[in-house]
């Protein structure tokens, strides 16, 4: 029998990853820089996939700007002198290029995508920004009142609003709205005009931000009331603060919220892409002046630079918001913030 | 007798759980003296830990509770939550079984500690600074034997290890001087060596505070080894209660059955390897339906007609030593042997 | 020490301890258990038993052709008890085969999801690695990509039909259902039964059709529910914006949006469908939710 | 995308003390484990691999660990490397046909790890497993099934390995199936014998899903799953742990009774030292992935020889008369597996403690027959002085 024991030589050199790791900084930083590297692959084939798919598409751009009473020749001409008869992956190249240096190319009327950008995607993001603040304001304070008293009437008529609201089509919610607010009571325009200030912001996107606030409150108020009635009723440091005599309106907030948010901004991150979407509903109904709307009458003109430029503004959107949901998570969880283990 | 510091009469508690009526515990009456240790030894389910908590007002709402709880002759069952909460953490403190699960994990120890010190200033009179909650918290660490305390103050419950947690906890629990403190399965969760550590330092600020110590447990060892009183539950109720001297050891004899039962089941050191241990049959009753006798009586080898037919009540049979059982083992006898 | 009780035992057993609980109480739990799962559930029946039933056992009026003399009838006319549209085309007519329209989709697509994304889903969350790597980054695009946008392209490029709309609203259902999947899966692989089952001589797909598929089956359930919801709203919006079914054919969407130009002047054009959809989907919801609850407490 | 907290994204698996920064470079010269040729080593049986078994047919052992380590990356959230788990730094030891060997560790000591290695699940980082003659760390797919057919296993959490979708009845055959053991017909026979073995009556228990059991059944179902194929070898995590104190005595006399019924060997794994004397022949004590001791259990239990042992038994409060009150005699806890100390592992904790202790890896060494420890300075100066309570052995029950 084997009277030895071999030596195992692990690898790698411990002192060496040590020093490595105090070079490289906290891990939340490590991680942000992890994520911006992820965020380019997925922005690459968001862009190739719309490109893909317009491409394979039967419709053609030449034929959408000349009319569909032009001459096949005429057609073909104007293909050849956009590049359109190229390859696709060449086209998709050049086109990455240009974008790589700011340019978003030119649009099917002519006019610079970079310029439709520059106009409507500050008042696609005030729309989103609104609908996001309000709706998550309100759902945090009412669901917080709302656990307060698990099946009190705060409860209940939160969990019978937002099942409505979760259950509302957006834009059979934004009619109701203008029937009230705009048809009935005349406080807001049924049609919004561009944004100029604060006042004409109110005025033009507060009906659209509560089309799309609706849902999306909803969808945040039944999820953090679910998740702060569990903690309340299963977590031991609740039970913890409570026998240390803490206040129950305290014991809420101060212990239980905090450690809810978690699940909050990852359902808030994952919805941003479907959230995008409904932006594009709701600008149509109302006629705001915003990429949503610009990117229908794109999609109908079969305008590819231009919906290439808005979809990659949206899938922009999309990957920021997550890259801010995991920062936002490392401020709030110092398991994150101050590395993963006890060492 | 009329300085007990807690006294429990005919505590009952019973849960609606999915339509059906759950009595958790089902009338336990017991005293706790000032500055004593009480164990109070029981399987999962006997009702240990829900007694202890309906006394701190801690059991969801909905809860049926009936019978008395007097912390020092101010009755504590039947008050608001907002007038328990001047005993909760002030005179009654707990400490939990999983010292991980059981401190915030977003905040920062210090900030736990000084929380439990500022909650209760009002009530104490005299307004503190936020500099000298802090400087009571870090003393608290020190006292607990937290060593770098200040550096300790600052941190988050993650980078501390399972025993510091555990100390962290029950320096929040003395953070006002309580008078009576419940360790509940306190080191359940931690290392047998560990687990001697904070029980040494339980008993050590005992003394040195003049609390009283509840120690819910389902290790009868631990009750021989650091209680002065023993409680054993099954199925919500008392079964037996003595002087841990007068159950284990030298001079001590357990008398119920489900005692000597808990007992015979314990692996010892002293036992030789691969012996067959005594054993009862069965499972605990189902606490929705609980039998009409002894509720051991369905596992009781020595379980007679009368055992099946009533409930035996628990008496003070020898001066100190409270048993329930119709046919209780011989004094000194351990009935397998 | 202890207060000395009187000794009892002469007085042989205690008396039974009165119930603490209240019996009515006990009942309501019970009662309101049931019914957060059957009243959804009826609802649903009888919708889908309108939808589908009503049309073969009673001859409605035709959902596309009206008679132009009965047009702008309002509900609770005779023959139309819902009224008639601009063209005078029975508008409970049109909600009926409009519900038929929805359903098909809704199911469809959710099936389509399920059967794509949910083996990705298995398939990224079981076997990990450089495959989850994969499936995750794709489904991880196409979950970036505002789906009703590639919706659109899609119906807009294809033409509008059922077939189409079912096709791009599946762009959708396939990364919702794949993420969902994949992370229940990822929560069964961690558990000690499935390295019992390895322990045990089971292996691969047979661990994945024994083990993994029936455990996540609960969550995929609950969760097309929901989908079936977000899928029906989201046919009406592409119906809404003209690249879902083409118009005679009635759908709830282009009911919705039939009835915009006539808004203030009869808004129930808009809210009979409105609410039509609203109950469908609630009903779901609340369908799914019950149905959770039932799943986790068991 | 942002993920849910993985299984990888969590923590160090275990508690672990403070961190010990620049400790890594101090590590003597010796390396990991290394054992010089017949250093300390008595009879030509390799240290810890367990001397002669209390049966008697020591020649060849049913399972044979080598110098095995495994390792594990802990990750941070977004995928970073956070540092290496030594979970288990070069262990050895033997299994005997019909012996049962205890392996006691608290948290974190790399014991459950340990049995996962042993069973190939994960793979072991490296050294040898040998099972019946087999080496078990070279195979893959069919010819590592067929290997491990003998050797089964008990889990902490009854409930959690039994998959709550299947009958008792499935849960019990999955392994007959799987090993293709006779028809529908001979595996419905033999499912119900099995039943039976456990003490669970097949016509009421059978057609039960797990949550309608309670915890000691739900475990006599996992134990019924793990004798199905007639194994040799059971390894046992934590087996009855979670269990309360009257069932889990039904459960370790249920092990018994299988022990002498179906001749098995036993690895039993638990933090609790009375309750592994209780069930074996030998014990080994493990400490931050390293073995420390391992001994018969009434040699390791009267006379512990290293630090370690002596603070564990010193630790267990117990009923028994005159056994006294529960001492710690160790301070701290166990410093963290990704960085351990250097030199003996026991060290920061150790009332012993000196510089050498830092510098050099104690080696294990025979200092009673069949009594090995890993200690410079272990309790029992003189070494070769065995009492006779310790030389006894372990009496049969």
């Amino acid at each position: 029998m084997a009277l030895v024991q071999q030596i195992q030589l692990q690898q790698g050199e411990p002192g060496a990853r040590g020093r490595a790791r105090r070079v490289t900084g906290s891990p939340a930083l490590r991680m942000v820089g992890r994520r911006l590297l992820a965020v380019i692959p997925v922005l690459i084939g968001v862009s190739f996939l719309t490109f893909a798919i317009m491409s394979t598409l039967p419709n053609n751009t030449a034929q959408a700007i000349l009319g569909l009473s032009a001459s096949p020749a005429a057609v073909a001409q104007l293909n050849h002198s956009l590049g359109l008869d190229r390859p696709f992956w060449v086209q998709y190249w050049s086109w990455l290029i240009n974008v790589l240096h700011g340019n978003f190319g030119t649009a099917v009327q002519g006019q610079s995508v970079n310029h439709e950008l520059a106009i409507y995607v500050p008042t696609t993001l005030a729309l989103l920004v609104y609908a996001l603040v309000v709706s998550l304001a309100l759902a945090i304070i009412v669901a917080t009142l709302a656990a307060r008293r698990p099946n009190g009437i705060a409860d209940r008529i939160n969990l019978t609003v937002s099942m409505l609201g979760l259950s509302t089509a957006p834009y059979a919610f934004a009619f109701l709205l203008i029937i009230i607010f705009a048809v009935k009571l005349g406080w807001f325009p049924v049609l919004s005009g561009p944004v100029t200030g604060p006042a004409s912001f109110f005025r033009n996107l507060t009906l659209p931000a509560a089309s799309i606030g609706f849902g999306l409150f909803a969808i945040y108020s039944r999820l953090l009331r679910a998740d702060l009635v569990e903690q309340m009723q299963r977590e031991d440091y609740i039970v913890t603060a409570k026998a240390k005599g803490v206040a129950p309106w305290r014991v809420l907030i101060r212990h239980a919220l905090r450690n809810s948010l978690f699940n909050l901004i990852t359902v808030i991150a994952l919805n941003l892409g479907g959230l995008v979407g409904a932006v594009a509903i709701i600008e149509t109904v109302f006629q705001v002046q915003g990429i949503g709307n610009d990117l229908i009458t794109g999609i109908s003109n079969h305008d590819l630079p231009l919906i290439q430029g808005i979809t990659l503004v949206f899938a922009l959107v999309t990957v920021a918001g997550n890259l801010l949901a995991d920062i936002l998570y490392a401020v709030l969880d110092p398991r994150i913030r101050y590395g993963s283990s006890t060492s | 007798m009329t300085d007990a510091l807690l006294q429990v009469d005919d505590l009952r508690v019973t849960f609606a759980v999915g339509g059906r009526e759950v009595r958790a515990v089902d009338g336990i009456s017991f005293t706790v003296s000032p500055g004593a240790t009480l164990a109070i030894i029981g399987e999962s389910g006997s009702g240990k830990t829900v007694s202890c908590r309906a006394i701190m007002g801690l059991l969801p709402t909905g809860t049926a509770i009936g019978g008395s709880a007097r912390l020092r002759g101010t009755e504590l069952l039947g008050l608001s939550d907002a007038e328990l909460r001047r005993y909760r953490g002030s005179d009654l403190a707990m400490v939990f079984q999983d010292p991980a699960r059981s401190l915030n994990p977003t905040m920062r120890v210090g900030l736990q500690i000084t929380e439990a010190i500022t909650t209760h200033r009002a009530t104490r009179g005299g307004r503190q600074s936020k500099r000298e909650a802090q400087q009571q918290a870090i003393e608290l660490l020190r006292l607990v034997r937290i060593p770098a305390a200040e550096r300790r103050f600052h941190e988050y419950p993650h980078q501390l290890s399972g025993g510091m947690r555990q100390r962290v906890m029950i320096a929040m629990a003395l953070a006002c001087r309580p008078k009576l403190l419940i360790a509940d399965e306190a080191t359940t969760a931690l290392d047998v060596t560990t687990q001697a550590q904070i029980m040494e330092l339980l008993l050590e600020l005992q003394e040195e505070l003049g609390m009283a110590l509840i120690m819910i447990s389902h290790d009868l060892g631990l009750a021989a080894s650091y209680a002065d009183e023993v409680i054993v539950m099954y199925a919500g109720k008392i079964v037996e209660q003595a002087p841990a001297a007068g159950l284990f050891g030298a001079g001590g004899a357990v008398r119920m059955r489900y005692t000597r039962a808990l007992l015979d089941a314990i692996p010892h050191l002293e036992r030789p390897a691969h012996t067959l241990l005594p054993v009862v049959t069965g499972r605990p009753p189902d606490p929705t339906a609980l039998p009409p006798g002894c509720s051991f009586a369905p596992r009781c080898q020595y379980a007679e007609d009368d055992c099946r037919a009533k409930v035996p009540a628990l008496a003070e049979h020898v001066p100190g030593h409270r048993w329930a059982c119709w046919h209780p083992c011989e004094n000194g006898a351990a009935p397998h042997d | 020490m202890a207060a000395p009780l009187p000794d009892v035992t002469l007085l042989g057993a205690l008396p039974p301890l009165p119930s603490l609980v209240n019996a009515r109480r006990l009942r309501a739990q019970r009662l309101g258990r049931a019914l957060r799962l059957w009243v959804p559930a009826g609802i649903l029946i009888l919708m889908l038993a309108m939808c589908f039933v009503l049309p073969l056992v009673a001859s409605l009026p035709s959902p596309t052709k009206g008679d132009i003399i009965v047009n702008n009838e309002p509900p609770f006319s005779p023959g139309h008890w819902l009224g008639t549209d601009m063209q005078g085309v029975d508008i409970f007519s049109k909600l009926v085969y409009g519900g038929q329209v929805a359903f098909e989709i809704g199911a469809a697509v959710t099936a389509i999801g399920i059967a794509i994304g949910g083996t990705l889903g298995i398939i990224a969350g079981y076997f990990g690695g450089s495959v989850d790597a994969v499936i995750s980054r794709v489904l991880d695009i196409l979950i970036a990509f505002p789906a009703l946008v590639l919706a659109l392209v899609i119906a807009q490029g294809l033409g509008g039909s059922e077939i189409h709309v079912i096709w791009a609203l599946s762009v959708f259902g396939i990364p919702a259902v794949g993420r969902v999947t994949r992370g229940a899966t990822l929560t069964i692989r961690g558990l000690p039964f499935m390295v019992a089952a390895k322990l045990s001589g089971t292996r691969g797909w047979r661990i994945i059709a024994r083990h993994v598929v029936p455990n996540i089956i609960p969550t995929i359930v609950t969760f097309s529910l929901l989908g079936v919801g977000i899928v029906i709203i989201l046919e009406g919006a592409l119906d809404f914006l003209g690249y879902g079914i083409p118009p005679p054919t009635a759908s709830w969407g282009n009911m919705i949006s039939n009835g915009q130009q006539i808004l203030s002047a009869q808004p129930e054009y808009v809210l009979i469908p409105s609410i039509a959809l609203l109950v469908t989907v609630a009903s779901l919801n609340m369908l799914g939710d019950a149905l959770r609850e039932r799943w986790s407490t068991q | 995308m942002t993920e849910q907290a993985g299984p990888e994204s969590g923590g160090v698996p275990g508690d672990a003390g403070a961190p010990q920064p620049g400790e890594r470079e101090a590590r003597g010269p010796g390396g990991l484990g290394r054992v010089p040729p017949g250093r300390g080593v008595k009879g030509g049986s390799p240290p810890f691999a367990g001397g002669a078994s209390p049966r008697g047919d020591g020649d060849t052992a049913l399972l044979s660990v080598r110098d095995l380590v495994q390792e594990f990356i802990v990750r941070e959230r977004g995928g970073g490397k956070a540092g290496v788990v030594q979970a288990v730094s070069g262990v050895s030891f033997d299994v005997m046909s019909g012996e049962t060997l205890g392996i006691v560790g608290e948290t974190g000591s790399g014991k459950s790890t340990l049995a996962r290695a042993i069973l190939q699940a994960p793979r072991p980082k490296s050294g040898s497993v040998v099972f019946r003659g087999t080496e078990l760390t070279n195979l893959r797919g069919g010819r590592l099934l067929q290997a491990r057919r003998h050797m089964q296993f008990v889990f902490q959490d009854p409930f959690g390995s039994l998959d709550p979708k299947w009958k008792v009845r499935s849960i019990i055959d999955e392994p007959l199936i799987a090993y293709r053991a006779g028809g529908r017909e001979a595996r419905r026979k033999r499912v119900n014998e099995l039943l039976d073995l456990v003490g669970l009556d097949p016509a009421r228990y059978a057609g039960r899903h797990p949550r309608e059991l309670s915890g000691g059944q739900a475990q006599r179902v996992a134990i019924a799953r793990a004798v199905a194929l007639e194994p040799s070898l059971i390894i046992c995590d934590e087996a009855v742990s979670s269990l309360d104190v009257l069932i889990q005595a039904q459960v370790l006399n249920l092990f018994e009774k299988l022990r002498g019924e179906l001749g098995l060997s036993y690895l039993f794994i638990a933090h609790d030292l009375a309750l592994v004397k209780q069930v074996s022949d030998r014990v080994a004590v493990m400490y931050l992935g390293k073995l420390c001791e391992v001994g018969q259990g009434e040699a390791v239990y009267r006379r512990p020889l290293h630090p370690y042992t002596k603070a564990l038994l010193d630790s267990i409060p117990s009923t028994e008369p005159g056994a006294g009150r529960a001492t710690a005699t160790i301070e701290g806890e166990p410093p963290s597996p990704i960085n351990p100390p250097s030199g003996c592992r026991f060290r920061t904790r150790c009332p012993l403690a000196t510089d050498l202790c830092a510098a050099e890896e104690p080696l294990p060494r025979e200092l009673a027959p069949g009594h090995v420890v890993a200690c410079h300075f272990p309790l029992m100066p003189g070494t070769s002085v065995i009492t006779p309570a310790a030389s006894s052995g372990v009496r049969q029950a």
